[in-house]
């Protein structure tokens, strides 16, 4: 035992001397750091009750509960989380994974009670002493535990694709598809705003589980002509995706094309099982009117329900809208026949080149039928109505479309001005700019609008792509006069549009009088929507309808008009896109067959 | 009632200690827990306020809540500021933190111990796992809720629970106490076959006394 | 290292993967365990036994058992995997050639039920107390039905999914598709 | 004098050694916690916890032992102190001083002990008799440096009175038994280490080895009796050494401030070690301490 | 590397002639003797460490036989992690050692990465680094007090532990949790150093090493500690094989054997550290040791500080989290932590959740076999010293 051992550790007493180091009001003097994990807080405005909190949960403690004031819309479920604080145990999974980035914890860290009950609590709703805590944890910008990023889709160069019609989008391969897949959250908010309320999950998982006919046969209960809804939808389902909150939205569109294109068509009886339909023996004859999206839709629910279906189609092919007004660069018409093949396939007839109304009348087909579905879409141009539109050398958009898809040749002037900002507008504008440059080797198309630029109705891509194959977009611009010099056209006039809708959202453009503007042009191109010819329908017709607001036909929720024979749908109902008509016609089987079996 | 009859509900009352071998079943007794009464309404608050200032807990960590105990014993928080301390000894240990999560083989334990402490106690639950089996709610070996086993005063919620939110917890009881609110002893007592038989649905072999004097 | 798998390979049949440059694993035979690990250990320098564990394929009705040994020296964890037979799990001891064997063999015995004949302390209880159901680490063992049978969760919970939710609020009307009418029906 | 009136000056005087021992105690938590870097309990905690032992509603007890065993102890405490004169000159802080007291106070620190023995060992667990074991043995040791020191003082003041002995050393801080027989002061200051149970000594306690031993079943009352006599025999142990050591105290503050140092020596070794192993305690109180007690004696009979 | 060791030992090596009878180089007991008392040290004993429980058999005060029991945290977490998906288990692995939870992290989380393939950004390895760094001087700090504790000294634990909590600060700032960091999630890092973090992490460096000197001067200079500890549970190198040995203990009895400069992981490569080692084997040889290991920690600390990338991402990119599928594989991921080699064994069979992880806990042997071992014929009184020098952590025995 050495002195030193004895004497060196009474220097601890030297620690009496110094300042303690507790701390004086711990319930008070600490708060928790800046990113504390202490309890959760909820942004109502931002979270839309997508459940990826709920699944990410290891511990199950979060309920998605309806909270009263939460209404349930588009790409918001209206449901919340409740956690219970019996199970949480702080990981701050929730937080990490939450799209919106509603879902925060705040640095309070502090609760007692001796009602046990109280630990289950909805953040955002519940009264809490934290609710308004600045710090805590929030979702971190570094790390992702969802992928915020689309995956890029192949596209042909702009100019390898700009003078001809081949398509332009290549689709996904097998490992594109599973990448994007896998950025699903599986919420299945988007089922409810997509109109034909398809599965989108469940196939989406499927091609996950690299189970593509399951994910086909997911397809064939909502939409019948996948392949064309797997191009040219609206794909309304990707703006209510819960990706989009932080990034973009998943490529469901081009997933479903994905599904679609993987099944060759002499597969599809057998992936679907549809190979031994028997005769159910109802013998009940339909006759649809027009082969465009709704009534094939029709068509095929109608025909796998066992009803004997003849459609009448106007045009030398089926197809409608799909084929006549969308051009072959987005929508190759082999896809068309490919969808079109099989419901043909199941026994329904399509009699082309009838006009209803012309060749053969409603009537008739009320008489020799059981039930008629009528979809005849809205085939028709909509004027501007502004000085000099007269002109034969001012065309509609719709009627350009439909004789390029005929075969028809067009008279393509070297500068073109369309006028529109919705999609027709942009494939018009496209089509144009392909057909002058494979005439003139140059492209001079100009498209305006009402809308600038963010609120265009095309879409985004449309207008990109357009622009990369030459074309001009000059949105903004309100058309005042037609140019007319010795019957051709100079050009138009426009004024600088302010504002196209009221404040109560009415179509009521203002416009700036002084900025005026004027586009060359030798042809010029009316876009600017699309109307409905009901002339098929007789007077004696007619007066057993109702009709609605903009001339449309009031039906019921089942499609059924007042004439209980006579079910419409498609777009001179609703829409106008092919989910909707799709949907449609849908709902329009099923009420035939509820109506023709009760 | 006959004097015999008391006598034989008495009988009747007693515990059956079935988990012990046969020789040690006198060893151990066979009373059943009693609810006891407060005393006068003044010398109850005064003892109320007595024992609201001098907490002594089971140095028993049952589970992780354990380590945040040592920081608050120490010099950072010095739990000993507010008359709370660590007792070796459930005879002389007046509140029973639960630590968190209990596994089957703890249950059994803390029933013992808490059996051994001796009336007014109380008990802290740290934590989720307590209240509704937090992060081990599936787990094959550990208890959901301590409040089926044992009366619980305060819950702290928090995994684990910060030494600021057990101080805050402690505070808590202290007010319970001074009200008079906080009698789980009596509470065990007056539900003590509800108590028995949870305990003995999840601890298989039972060999211990009924009720651990 | 390479040299050393060769070494084995001329003895006993094994096959071998490298997963990093210091983790190997071997894939041996029930009836060379032994040889094989005594041979690592006396001439090899694999002294150390950082680990015993098992792993069950109940699919294939088989048990792996995983010997994870360290040579201080090239400084190499080599991982012997043997698989036994998952019905009538047995398996030798080798409590005589690492003094802590013992605990992993009784932690296999009571999680896993794999039987170690000889090895001491081996049917004691290790971390369970009273332990009725099959051993809890086998794959048919569902603690979540267990858990929730044994101890009773807080009740008074319910949650929703989003998507049928919203169908009850927003597409009743959207009932099932139409039913393809075949043979079968 | 009136036996009435002695009793109820004693009663004043045991009620007061309760009080000053419970709040030296306190004090003595709070010096520990500044070395331990906080701030501590306050200082009347002592007692709080006594009133909480007190408001116990049930109390276990293992037999009439078990009963025993506190009273004795508390016993133990009060005959030590009774027969301690307190203040030098006080008639009420005299207590029952008579002549060859300090015999019966050392009798009285030993029979506090072995009864607590006796009524620890009724509670039936283990760690009790191990802490019994341990105690006894660690009093033996600690008792013979402490018997050679008293006896040194006895033959240094030729006397066995307490009295006689603080009246030996008035008249000036050079006349303490602490200067006029140093090493007598030594041998017994080491063994107040171990009368005190502080660390190193520690063992009875001890409780990370045997859960506080002797006490470990104790509860409720029985434990405040505990409690309260660890306030009266505390201030008992003190205020005898400052009688046969440091001069006595001629008032009560001078009493508070030298019981208070004395006890200080304990705290800082406490502070600064850890515990010994039983055999190494009980070793190095018959080795250093015992010698010096021995000189003390040679030293004072011889020169 | 050992040399003349033994004459040191076996010093101390206790008397066994006196009792009990010896056959076949085994104590016979007979407990109906009443010559012998049995014991239950735990699970309600501050002595231990932990909730486990030793069982002993005494005679008087000397213990004659030992046997540890645990269970009493067993939480299943093997089985559990079966039910979870690979994102969901690194934030229920850091419960298995509760005093320093962030090697379990990190075993875990490479692990995964190691089966899934991904590698992580540099700043992430430099943080994970950092972060278990400063979980071995947290957890250290706690096993210092916890050892002067045991002996009776409380002034040390209250100034350690009161310094971890300094560390836990630090460590809430850092991960935004106290205890239970869940930092180091699979891909990566979950934050970037806060503003300010380095400025307070140095300062706090210089504050422990103050702390740790003066610990030095009243722990390690304490005649009592010395006269307590040497020659307290002596691990001879035979034995290191023998039980399996890892980590301080180990190095303590002369194996040079420690993950981080063994089989470098995470930036330990790029660092200045030296292993350190000692041939006494005694408990105090391996307090020694742990505080020069504190030592080097801090060093270690200061070093990653000076050298972190200002920038850089630190997560890599992970596919959804919620359907995660690893390709079926296996792999064994150690580091060190301060109890010793510290591992995962992770099997997956490519699905969403793994098909078995088990952790090789440091203290599963040194708690067990070893404890039983070493507490032969010691008394009663350092059996809780004992414990505490060989640092066990009861939850990462059972899990």
């Amino acid at each position: 035992m050495k002195l030193k051992d004895i004497l060196f550790p009474l220097t601890v007493w030297k620690r009496a001397t110094q300042k303690p180091w507790t701390i004086k009001d711990p319930l008070n003097d600490r708060p928790g750091a800046e990113n504390y994990r202490g309890f959760h807080k909820n942004d109502f405005e931002k979270c839309i009750g997508c459940g990826s909190c709920e699944e990410i949960c290891q511990n199950n403690a979060i309920d998605l509960v309806p909270v009263e004031g939460q209404e349930t819309t588009d790409g918001n479920s209206g449901l919340r989380p409740k956690i219970d604080y019996g199970r949480c145990c702080w990981c701050a999974l929730c937080v990490d994974v939450c799209p919106t980035g509603s879902l925060t914890m705040s640095n309070e860290y502090t609760w007692i009670t001796d009602k046990v009950e109280d630990f289950r609590f909805i953040p955002g709703a519940d009264e809490t002493k934290w609710q308004d805590e600045k710090k805590g944890y929030k979702r971190s910008e570094n790390i992702q535990l969802i992928n915020y990023d689309r995956v890029e889709m192949f596209e042909i160069e702009p100019e390898n694709r700009d003078k001809s019609f081949i398509e332009i989008v290549k689709g996904y391969n097998k490992e594109q598809a599973m990448k994007e897949a896998d950025r699903c959250l599986e919420c299945g908010i988007c089922t409810a705003t997509c109109p034909a309320h398809m599965d989108i999950p469940a196939y989406i998982s499927a091609i996950r589980e690299d189970d593509i006919e399951n994910a086909f046969r997911i397809l064939y209960e909502t939409n019948p002509l996948p392949e064309i809804c797997g191009r040219i939808c609206t794909h309304r389902c990707e703006t209510s995706c819960a990706l989009q909150n932080n990034g973009e939205p998943l490529a469901i569109r081009w997933l479903k094309r994905y599904i679609a294109d993987q099944i060759p068509p002499e597969r599809y009886k057998e992936v679907l099982g549809t190979e031994h339909l028997i005769d159910p023996d109802i013998n009940k004859k339909i006759a649809i009117v027009g082969a465009g999206p709704s009534g094939l839709s029709a068509a095929y629910y109608l025909a796998i329900l066992g009803y004997e279906v003849k459609i009448y189609e106007a045009l030398p092919d089926s197809g409608g809208m799909a084929r006549y007004g969308i051009p072959e660069y987005r929508l190759p018409y082999d896809q068309i026949e490919k969808d079109i093949n099989y419901i043909k396939s199941l026994g329904v007839k399509i009699q082309f080149n009838t006009r209803i109304g012309k060749d053969i009348s409603l009537d008739q087909l009320h008489k020799n039928y059981d039930a008629v579905f009528s979809g005849t879409g809205l085939h028709l141009g909509r004027s501007t109505r502004i000085p000099g539109s007269d002109n034969k050398r001012v065309y509609f958009a719709t009627d350009l479309l439909r004789e390029v898809t005929l075969g028809n040749e067009i008279d393509v002037a070297e500068k073109i001005v369309v006028i529109g900002g919705g999609n027709v507008a942009m494939d018009i504008t496209r089509t144009l700019a392909r057909l002058q440059n494979k005439k003139y080797g140059k492209v001079n198309v100009l498209a305006t609008s009402l809308e600038t630029e963010d609120i265009m109705p095309a879409d985004r891509e449309e207008i990109v792509e357009a622009r990369e194959e030459k074309a001009i977009i000059d949105p903004g611009w309100g058309p005042k006069e037609i140019e007319i010099k010795n019957g051709k056209i100079e050009g138009l006039h426009v004024v600088k549009c302010l504002s196209v809708f009221d404040e109560e959202g009415r179509f009521s453009p203002k416009y700036d009088e002084k900025q005026k503007n004027f586009f060359k042009a030798d042809m010029i191109v009316e876009s600017i929507g699309q109307g409905m010819d009901l002339s098929y329908l007789s007077e004696e017709i007619k007066a057993g309808l109702k009709f609605g607001p903009r001339g449309r036909i009031q039906v019921n929720e089942n499609f059924q008009s007042d004439l209980d024979w006579l079910f419409v749908g498609g777009d001179i109902i609703q829409g106008p896109d092919v989910i909707t008509a799709i949907a449609n016609g849908h709902l329009a089987a099923k009420a035939i067959d509820k109506f023709l079996t009760k | 009632m006959k004097k015999e009859d008391i006598e034989k509900i008495e009988e009747q009352m007693k515990l059956a200690n079935e988990g012990l071998p046969e020789k040690e079943r006198q060893l151990f007794s066979d009373a059943r827990p009693t609810s006891v009464p407060p005393l006068n309404k003044y010398l109850e608050k005064f003892l109320n306020w007595g024992r609201a200032q001098s907490l002594w807990f089971l140095g028993f960590g049952t589970g992780c809540g354990a380590v945040e105990l040592r920081p608050l014993m120490t010099s950072r928080f010095d739990i000993s500021r507010y008359g709370i301390a660590g007792r070796p000894t459930p005879r002389q240990s007046g509140v029973f933190i639960i630590g968190g999560y209990a596994s089957m083989k703890t249950v059994k334990r803390i029933v013992r111990s808490y059996e051994q402490m001796q009336g007014p106690k109380f008990v802290i639950a740290l934590g989720s796992c307590t209240i509704n089996g937090g992060m081990y709610y599936d787990s094959y070996n550990t208890i959901n809720r301590i409040d089926h086993y044992i009366p619980v005063d305060v819950y702290i919620a928090g995994c684990m629970p910060r030494p600021e939110a057990i101080i805050a917890g402690f505070n808590k009881l202290k007010e319970k106490i001074k009200t008079g609110k906080a009698d789980g002893m009596n509470k065990y007592a007056e539900n003590f076959d509800w108590y028995k038989k949870n305990q003995k649905q999840i601890i298989k072999d039972w060999n211990m006394p009924d009720f651990n004097w | 290292m390479e040299q050393l798998l060769n070494r084995i390979k001329d003895k006993i049949e094994i096959e071998s993967l490298k997963k990093r440059d210091d983790l190997y694993f071997i894939n041996v035979k029930e009836e060379h365990i032994i040889f094989l690990l005594s041979y690592l250990k006396e001439h090899e320098g694999f002294t150390h036994l950082a680990f015993l564990q098992a792993v069950d394929f109940q699919e294939y009705n088989l048990f792996q058992l995983t010997y994870m040994l360290y040579n201080y020296n090239i400084k190499v964890n080599l991982g012997i995997k043997v698989m036994i037979d998952r019905e009538k799990a047995e398996m030798v001891s080798i409590h005589k050639l690492w003094n802590h064997a013992w605990q992993y063999q009784r932690e296999l015995h009571e999680l896993f039920g794999i039987n170690f004949p000889n090895s001491p302390n081996v049917n004691e209880s290790f971390v369970l107390e009273g332990w009725e159901d099959i051993p809890p680490m086998r794959r048919d063992f569902d603690t979540l039905k267990y858990s929730s049978e044994t101890f009773y969760q807080r009740p008074g919970r319910s949650t929703n999914d989003p998507k049928e939710y919203m169908r009850e609020k927003l597409y009743k009307n959207f009932v099932e598709p139409p039913k393809i009418r075949k043979e079968n029906d | 004098m009136n036996i009435l009136i002695k009793i109820i000056y004693a009663i004043i005087s045991v009620i007061v050694a309760i009080v000053w021992g419970l709040t030296l105690g306190g004090i003595v938590r709070k010096i520990y916690a500044r070395v331990h870097g906080r701030y501590g309990p306050p200082i009347w905690q002592p007692f709080l916890d006594i009133i909480k032992s007190h408001g116990k509603r049930v109390s276990i007890s293992h037999g009439i032992m078990f009963y025993l065993g506190p009273v004795f102890r508390f016993g133990g405490g009060l005959g030590t102190y009774l027969f301690i004169p307190v203040i030098y000159g006080s008639t009420v802080f005299a207590n029952f001083s008579m002549a060859g007291d300090l015999l019966l106070v050392m009798y009285f620190i030993f029979f506090g002990q072995l009864g607590m023995a006796l009524g620890a060992g009724e509670g039936g667990h283990p760690y009790s008799p191990l802490g019994i074991a341990r105690g006894l043995s660690q009093m033996s040791t600690f008792e013979l440096p402490f018997s050679l020191a008293v006896i040194a003082v006895a033959i240094q003041y030729n006397s066995l009175n307490i009295t006689t002995i603080v009246a030996a050393q008035q008249g000036g801080i050079l006349n303490w038994t602490l200067f006029t027989n140093p090493f007598a002061v030594i041998a017994a200051m080491i063994s107040l280490l171990g009368m005190n149970m502080h660390s190193p000594f520690s063992l009875v306690l001890a409780p990370q080895e045997i859960p506080i031993g002797p006490p470990i079943e104790m509860n409720g009352s029985f434990l405040a009796t505990l409690q309260t006599n660890r306030g009266l025999f505390g201030a008992a142990k003190l205020v005898l050494f400052m009688n046969l050591f440091f001069g006595g105290a001629t008032n009560l503050p001078i009493m508070m401030i030298k019981t208070f140092l004395i006890y200080l020596v304990s705290v800082i070794i406490g502070a600064s070690f850890p515990r010994f192993r039983p055999e190494q305690s009980f070793r190095f109180f018959l080795k250093w301490p015992t010698i010096i007690g021995i000189i003390s004696i040679i030293f004072i009979s011889y020169f | 590397m050992i040399k003349n060791s033994e004459s040191k030992y076996t010093n101390f090596i206790a008397d066994r002639s006196k009792y009990p009878k010896m056959e076949n180089g085994k104590a016979v007991i007979d407990l109906e003797s009443h010559k012998y008392t049995k014991l239950w040290q735990g699970p309600q004993h501050p002595g231990v460490t932990g909730n486990m429980a030793v069982e002993i058999t005494v005679n008087g005060d000397e213990i004659i036989k030992a046997k540890t029991h645990v269970g009493y945290l067993h939480r299943g977490f093997e089985k559990l992690l079966e039910r979870r998906t690979y994102i969901q288990g690194f934030t229920i692995v850091n419960r298995i050692c509760v005093p320093e939870p962030d090697t379990n992290e990190y075993c875990y989380s490479t692990a995964v990465e190691d089966l899934a393939g991904i590698e992580i950004p540099e700043k992430a390895k430099w943080l994970r680094t950092l972060n278990l760094e400063m979980s071995r001087i947290a957890s250290f700090l706690m096993w210092i007090g916890g050892q002067a504790g045991s002996l009776g000294m409380g002034t040390i634990s209250q100034w350690t532990v009161g310094m971890r909590d300094f560390w836990l600060d630090l460590f809430e700032e850092m991960a935004g949790g106290r205890i239970y960091h869940m930092y180091m999630i699979p891909g990566g890092v979950r934050k970037n150093l806060p503003a300010g973090f380095t400025e307070k992490a140095k300062d706090l460096v210089i504050k422990t090493r103050n702390l740790l000197y003066d610990v030095e001067r009243t722990f390690f200079n304490n005649a009592i500690i010395k006269s307590r500890l040497k020659g307290l549970g002596i691990i001879t190198p035979e034995m290191v094989d023998e039980y399996g040995i890892v980590g301080p203990n180990a190095r303590a009895s002369g194996k040079p054997y420690d993950v981080r400069m063994n089989n470098p992981y995470a930036k330990y490569d790029e660092l200045d550290i030296k292993m350190l080692t000692s041939t006494v084997g005694d408990a105090y040889a391996r307090a020694e040791l742990r505080y020069k290991e504190m030592h080097q920690s801090l060093d270690l600390i200061s070093q990653i500080l000076d050298r972190i990338p200002k920038t850089g991402e630190i997560h890599a990119k992970l596919p959804n989290v919620l359907h995660w599928k690893i390709p079926a594989g296996q792999t064994y991921v150690k580091a060190e932590s301060t109890r010793g080699e510290h591992g995962f064994f992770v099997v997956s069979d490519g699905s969403k959740f793994p098909r078995r992880v088990y952790n090789r806990g440091a203290s599963y042997t040194h708690a067990i076999s070893v404890l039983e071992k070493l507490a032969e014929n010691i008394s009663i009184s350092d059996l809780a010293g004992l414990m505490v020098s060989l640092h066990t952590c009861p939850p990462e025995i059972e899990r």
